[in-house]
């Protein structure tokens, strides 16, 4: 039950590891890592910059957490998430579930990101041949989100 | 009209992100309110400074609000002290 | 597109760089790991092997990788599954999948385990304080591969 | 009454996987048939050996065969050559 906001890269095996250190009981993990991709809407990508709101954004991560925790039967759930300069090719984020079994993980693991694209603060900046931009909202994102039935 | 720094008044730490920031040209600033205001209040007294802050913080557009790092709606209460974000709509993950 | 049936174990993050190695148009990568549970049908389980039937289960997972291919929109796919003695806690297999986006990855990698312990021809036999035991399929498992409209 | 290895008749490889294996005490056997033989008929007549083999084998028992490494119904033609599995419910991932 853990959520960092990092700028340094991380491993998905270590902390997938980590999390389910001395669990036995667990049989499944599940585990989503955003990258960033050289490009957007059609524009290539050069760079990427990751902005969020410190102390909010925490809060928001914890509160997406505890609500995978109540929806779905896991028993590990870690977000690391990196803000400040990023290249295409990087990873943005990592979502890992720890569970008995996968159904539940895969769910809680998709829950989570869904949730995260929509509810936790953080902002793209991308680096365009047409200059900065800030990334705008997709659609998708809302509608991926709205299948879980938002509780809010 | 900017909020007037009078003693009497208290003030409220307004913060702005992102885009926001970029567009109005401010990170935060300190906003003297006037007893009891409500969040659309706020964001309609931003708006009638004109120029950008009337396009950016129209009604129309998706601009989330947070009090003191918790998302609220037009009708919350805003309380001396507290921290008020605008927050364009998020990309994160 | 790889199929592997090994002993050793495997590096989760290693495995995912290697297979979405220079291609920046991933924007998801989806991974699954199965572990030992140290406890199974209420029995403690003190260790498992892991038997396959060579040539057969590596053409069947590699058939079940392509069905994952023709059903979702993802660039690239893994199956690495171990064979032997392991103990609990160990990794038993890994699904990775990548892709542009994040819906078909969950999708397909769920896809893939799902049809994976149904149909490709692994068993496990267990110790238990009991002596040791074959494992007996899952009707959860059946069902859900049955979700998925099997196209035999 | 077993395949009798005489040379007229053509002969197929026979493997039991996991658990068939130990109950039946037998990992493969090379088994003569003679001319076109389906799967079912192969499974009924290893099951009319009787004992374990008639209790592992019999109808009502999920035992899923394959021959040349692809699962077949009972229907499928056996030819000279293939090898032909009985595979136990699978257990893996």
């Amino acid at each position: 039950m853990a959520v960092r906001i990092q700028s340094a890269p991380f491993d998905a095996q270590a902390e997938a590891d980590a999390l389910r250190e001395g669990d036995r009981d667990v049989g499944a993990v599940v585990t989503f890592v955003g990258t960033v991709r050289d490009v957007n809407e059609g524009d290539a990508v050069s760079s990427l910059e990751l902005e969020h709101y410190p102390g909010m954004t925490e809060k928001a991560l914890e509160a997406i957490e505890a609500d995978a925790r109540a929806r779905f039967d896991v028993r590990g759930v870690l977000v690391v998430h990196r803000v400040g300069p990023l290249a295409p090719g990087d990873p943005i984020v990592l979502v890992v579930v720890t569970g008995a079994h996968r159904g539940a993980a895969f769910d809680a693991c998709r829950f989570v990101i869904d949730y995260l694209k929509t509810r936790a603060p953080f902002w793209k900046k991308e680096r365009t041949p047409h200059g900065e931009r800030w990334v705008e909202a997709r659609e998708a994102d809302d509608d991926a989100a709205a299948r879980w039935g938002a509780t809010r | 009209m900017r909020g007037s720094p009078t003693l009497a008044t208290s003030v409220v730490r307004i913060v702005f992100l992102a885009r926001l920031r970029e567009a109005l040209g401010v990170s935060d600033e300190r906003y003297a309110i006037d007893g009891d205001t409500s969040v659309g209040a706020l964001r309609a007294a931003l708006c009638a400074r004109g120029g950008a802050w009337a396009v950016e913080l129209a009604p129309g557009r998706a601009v989330r609000i947070a009090v003191n790092h918790a998302l609220v709606r037009d009708d919350a209460r805003i309380a001396p002290g507290d921290e008020v974000a605008f927050l364009p709509p998020v990309t994160g993950g």
